[in-house]
């Protein structure tokens, strides 16, 4: 067990401590409810690769920081922007662009990765379907060669940011009479493409920040698929390995739970600070248990990537035990606000941590997020398929027999 | 002995129950939160018409004179349906604190308008319950100073009765304070915050004394509380059920897997008892004094948890569909919230319910 | 809702209340470890019997009180009883007398049910095999025709009391070619008919309450069968609408809930009541609206079976919540006695509630209560299949498909 | 940077796991939990030349000198075999408090028996934690008086470090004082109550002041226990996953219905995170004083909560089997639900973990 870094990586955490105490104040709001992103978002990213903490080890020519990849490094820069409370940077999109720079043409590369970590181009993810929910590979959306295009016909659902996005990646069928996860294609073109209409689909949360597409008659050239023909099931998986923190990160349930903690010493009950009320402290306390191990198994997780080994188990669990953390805080920090915690910002009203409302606490944040991480336990692979995938994968249990089968690990 | 509704009681619940479903469906509901109407008139008349406001106001001041298990009864069908209309306070809360502590002439002033729909009487009790932000009231020779927050059926009442921080209550003139809404999850119910500044204000002359007559009251609207989040929950739950028999995942419907129909169970488990102790707790504030305070707390802490629980988990039934607008589940999950946070989070009412039975000494 | 009794009900109750007043001190304890029934047992029940509170509708040519059935009387008698701590008498076994009452032959009426109510002749259930635990008509256990002999061969498990009991009822495949449900029958045997061994099984209790029990050309007359050959399955589900109470039962979670807040009154930790730890008495108060929720759903029933209607899910639920509320109820009390709950008597030792060690509580009650319970969360159709019931029979929804299809309610 | 187990404690681990997978077999575990051996000398003696016994003891005093994280993997060890051997009290928390408070002659007179494996050293400070029946030990004058319960490793013990109710921590000769065996659901460790009467004793010199000898002594005992029941629920885990693999219903394997699925899939969740956090803490009791405390407390009550799950979720895929003695899974199911009482339950212990970090006056 050695917890401290070398003299390099105890240098590098420093000079990122330096950056964000001189420029942390230029970052948009690291909590509260968020829309897209804005101009001083735009800003700040920029900034952020300049300095290497953002699309660090992207290439150059590509519009990166083009560092070697250190997996520490990275580690380093998410622990100290957490601690710091600080808005982070992002990589463009953490499933588009490892995908692009692995499988993509040196034309795509060139022409997409740049735009997308500096935050100019943003994307939407074509994948999950009105009848495919857990069961993504049975998507239904077509395509069809005419020419030297792709003429696609179908819907997708949940499409997040659809409404504001510059460009599509997408999953389409284009061999109907293939297994189903072999007649597969991997698209890309911009949303403004004739045929496409988008349908904003608000959630309970009172936002649209997910959409229905659908297209008709949308012609897209052949060049623009990545990967071959039928083995776009296989792109989209293919950068999966790479996906790193994403559901269930530990630092953000690490951040959750300091506010939670604040809240505790500032707000107070008949005049008392909520942290003298035994009952909701032996609560924080649980969560905190809990959080403590996510967040070790997360360093273990961390050691296990510098080695380039496979974690196993202690990474099958994390989003599980992650997303239901996460929604455990928010049900405790909507139950320590009490009534406070009924407060929610008008249906349509944009995004606006200055709220006007003086008794509004993080904008409604804590609402929102309650309402976004059951969201997340139910999307990105519902609970009880995660369960199936730890129960089948990491433990090895067999499947359901007969026409319980399929691959319901899928999603 | 026979636990369960009266043959009256079946058809009230039949006859409220077909109301709403015609006059209040998922649109409707929709529409009235989009609009920021708590109180839209063609819903409040209709359940004048079936004597909902009078419910608990005597025949002589013009009202049914029911129960406050009828009341309970009448709370979960509201909340079975999501309805955007007054009710917890001014027709549980009100007529409970009027009865048990205003004068004969409040009580004639006011019961008479509020059966006929034609008044809506605020209540305003949150700081005695649990006082956040060192909001209070003050009542110093007849006027009030101070703030109250989240004032239930705050928005247009035309009076409200307000507790003071030694536990009196006044009645207060919709027209000498002024409300400032406050938004909440929940857009069918409408709270208010109200600020005192040497407000004119008339006293229950009744509720003087150790504040029973408040703490009835309270209690009253914990059980009304408890009741809408049974409907509410039911509501979900029946939805879950019928959403696991007809979705499709994985060449089957969903309802076949063991993991689904596990949570539909546990949601019946933990749901069905929820029926029995409501009941009881309704049935206990008028014919059970001994056991009334206990059962009012464990009634609203108990469906406070099982209603989050029940929100959650039919939510999670639905998938995307049910985070998604479309279905409106939210309208119910919203108000499962806000009914667990409101007089009382579970933990604070647990510890209330403590004290009512001698285990600890009262907060 | 009408929560009180005609006057001839409370008479009813003063009369018992009056009884156990006079007489409550006869009765063996109420709590506690507990072994096969002694003499003061038997003399409890015989006193019971003769009161009519006990066997109380059984005919009294059959050795009961002969009583019109009045389940409010019943009702009342249980309640009584577990108000006052008093343990309540039995009618035999609820499985057996209630199956001979309806389809027993005078004959095995006359012979079995009188010294059965009397606690004078004991039963073991034949029903568990090895091969078959949730699914329970797979049962193996073999019985041939030969002149008018039953020959028995095969394996009992799980058979509670049989290194006491003086018979068994038992079922055993008489049809190995018929569909599984119809080829079984119901039969009477005494435990000392030749080629029946019992070896007792050591639970995790430490105590040998249940048995396997092997059976080698064990021959019974034909004439001990009840109902016809083959009907064995009908017989024996016949009477489980009769069950009440039973598992699950909410007067003996109240009984529990009364103990534990005697307990937190009274024991101390460093010099004050545990009822003042207020992350104990949250837990408490917890479970107390769990058991007022059951207990008021049991009303509930109660109501609908004086009406001789159907409950419904309220009665589906009763199983699945109380073995869970009791066994949480146990686990509070263990971790309210800290150190002092973790003390057991030593294995094999007799139970003896004037337990020699001054430290133990309830003579090793609260654990040995805690196992049990757990064990009938796992007994009695497991946690799992009682919910595969409430969602299939009560609910409605689809059974699994195919191969994983099969009864799985069975149990 | 690396958060993991070294070559060296890996080999550790295997060697203790093989040397107790050959000399403690459930068949061993049952003989002599039936015989009420806490100490059977084969296993004893196996673990003497594993250097156990002094894997907390410098070389200079004949021990091994390793770490408390190296203590946690054997206490694991012995968990997950339910190995019946001292350990928590003699091994770990005695040789804590010699090397934070003893003198040099202490050291000296004790440390190179114990890891020798010739003497046993019983530890007393459950009273410190929580006091039940009044109990509590006072030193006057060099003498002791009162009672201790729940002595850790207190049969046949050399000598005793027993916590007075100042805080102090004092040695007392095993044969200055009567052993009172307390029975336990946990056959494989013996705890005893000791009753003092004037009874003669040797202070620790450096447990004076602010208890944090004491502290300390309690903490590292608690990581032992957390580590214990780690290895305890891990082995049971697995028991439920091989059974599920094997056992067959309904014409197939019970792990391929996805309740018994999801039930394994959640002990997997609730155990896995468990592990990093017992290594933390443990390495956090020498490496990081500061958070020492918090995450001592945050091991034990965690581990005591997953703990308990796992025990019964385990028992509960291998239906009525694990309710029977035949597979022994109740000697983990037991020595889990011993781990979980002492030295602090979980509420106790998390009410010490809020005061360690500040949040609330010291309990």
């Amino acid at each position: 067990m050695l917890l401290s870094h070398s003299p390099e990586h105890e240098a590098f955490r420093a000079e990122v401590r330096e950056f964000i105490e001189a420029h942390g104040h230029q970052a948009p709001p690291a909590f509260g409810r968020r829309g897209p992103p804005d101009e001083r978002a735009r800003q700040w990213q920029r900034l952020l690769i300049e300095h290497g903490y953002a699309a660090r080890s992207i290439p150059k020519e590509y519009g990166g920081y083009g560092a070697e990849p250190d997996i520490l490094k990275s580690h380093i820069i998410a622990e100290e922007f957490g601690n710091a409370d600080i808005l982070g940077g992002h990589d463009g999109d953490n499933r588009l662009v490892p995908t692009l720079l692995e499988l993509g043409t040196e034309e795509q590369k060139r022409a997409y990765i740049a735009p997308t970590v500096r935050g100019d181009m943003l994307w939407c993810q074509g994948y999950s379907e009105p009848g495919s929910g857990s069961d993504l590979a049975s998507l239904a959306t077509k395509a069809h060669v005419d020419g030297d295009e792709f003429v696609i016909n179908g819907q997708k659902i949940w499409t997040s940011g659809a409404h504001y996005a510059d460009m599509m990646f997408c999953l389409v069928r284009t061999e109907p009479d293939a297994p189903k996860h072999q007649g597969i294609s991997y698209l890309l073109f911009p949303m403004d493409t004739p045929g496409i209409e988008v349908r904003p689909l608000v959630t309970m949360t009172g936002e649209a920040t997910f959409n229905e597409v659908f297209f008709t008659d949308v012609r897209v050239p052949t060049s623009q698929i990545v990967g071959k023909r039928g083995e776009g099931w296989f792109v989209a998986n293919a950068t999966l390995k790479h996906e790193r923190g994403g559901l269930g990160d530990p630092n953000v349930a690490e951040n959750r739970f300091r506010r939670i903690v604040a809240m505790m010493t500032n707000e107070t009950l008949d005049g008392r600070p909520l942290m003298e009320h035994p009952a909701y402290r032996d609560r924080l306390l649980k969560l905190q248990g809990q959080m403590l191990a996510m967040k070790f198994n997360g360093m273990r997780v961390l050691s296990h990537a510098i080695k380039g080994e496979e974690a196993g188990l202690p990474r099958w669990i994390v989003k599980l035990n992650g997303c239901e953390l996460n929604h455990q805080m928010d049900a405790l920090a909507i139950d320590l606000l009490g009534e406070l915690g009924t407060l929610y910002p008008a249906a349509g009203v944009a995004p606006d941590p200055t709220d006007a409302n003086p008794h509004l606490r993080d904008a409604g944040a804590w609402q929102q997020r309650y309402m976004l991480d059951l969201g997340l336990i139910i999307g990105g692979g519902t609970a009880q398929i995660q369960k199936n995938m730890i129960g089948e994968r990491a433990l090895g249990l067999p499947k359901e027999p007969k026409a319980a089968q399929r691959q319901e690990g899928a999603a | 002995m026979e636990f369960g509704l009266t043959e009256e009681q079946r058809l009230l619940q039949q006859s409220l129950a077909g109301f709403l479903a015609a006059a209040c469906p998922l649109d409707r509901v929709r529409a009235a939160a989009d609009a920021g109407d708590t109180r839209p008139s063609d819903i409040w008349d209709g359940l004048r018409d079936l004597g909902i406001h009078g419910a608990l106001i005597p025949e002589a001041y013009g009202g049914v004179g029911l129960s406050l298990l009828d009341a309970a009864i009448i709370a979960e069908c509201l909340g079975a349906a999501a309805a955007p209309v007054p009710f917890t306070a001014t027709a549980v809360m009100a007529p409970a604190a009027l009865l048990a502590a205003g004068s004969e002439a409040q009580r004639e002033a006011w019961l008479p308008r509020m059966a006929a729909g034609d008044a809506v009487v605020a209540v305003a009790v949150t700081e005695h319950v649990g006082a956040r932000e060192g909001a209070g009231v003050e009542a110093v020779a007849g006027r009030l100073r101070g703030k109250a927050m989240f004032v239930l059926d705050g928005a247009a009442a035309q009076a409200c009765i307000v507790a003071d921080t030694a536990g009196a209550l006044h009645l207060v003139l919709g027209e000498h304070v002024e409300a400032t809404a406050l938004p909440t999850i929940d857009r069918t119910r409408a709270v208010t915050a109200l600020q005192f500044d040497d407000t004119p204000a008339e006293p229950l002359p009744g509720a003087a004394g150790q504040g029973e007559a408040l703490q009835a009251t309270i209690d009253a609207g914990r059980v009304a509380l408890a009741a809408d989040t049974l409907g509410a929950a039911q509501a979900m739950f029946d939805k879950a059920v019928e959403y696991a028999k007809e979705r499709r995942q994985f060449n089957r419907v969903i309802g076949s897997f063991q993991a689904v129909k596990h949570l539909c169970a546990e949601m019946a488990a933990a749901l069905e008892p929820c029926r029995a102790l409501v009941w009881y707790a309704a049935h206990a504030q008028q014919a059970i004094p001994d056991e009334a305070r206990a059962m009012a707390c464990h009634a609203k802490a108990h469906l406070g948890e099982a209603g989050r629980f029940i929100a959650r988990t039919a939510t999670e039934v639905h998938g995307g569909m049910g985070f998604t607008d479309l279905l409106g589940l939210h309208y119910w999950f919203k108000r499962i919230g806000w009914n667990r946070q409101m007089l009382g989070a579970p933990e604070l009412v647990r510890q209330e319910a403590a004290a009512a039975q001698g285990w600890v000494a009262a907060p």
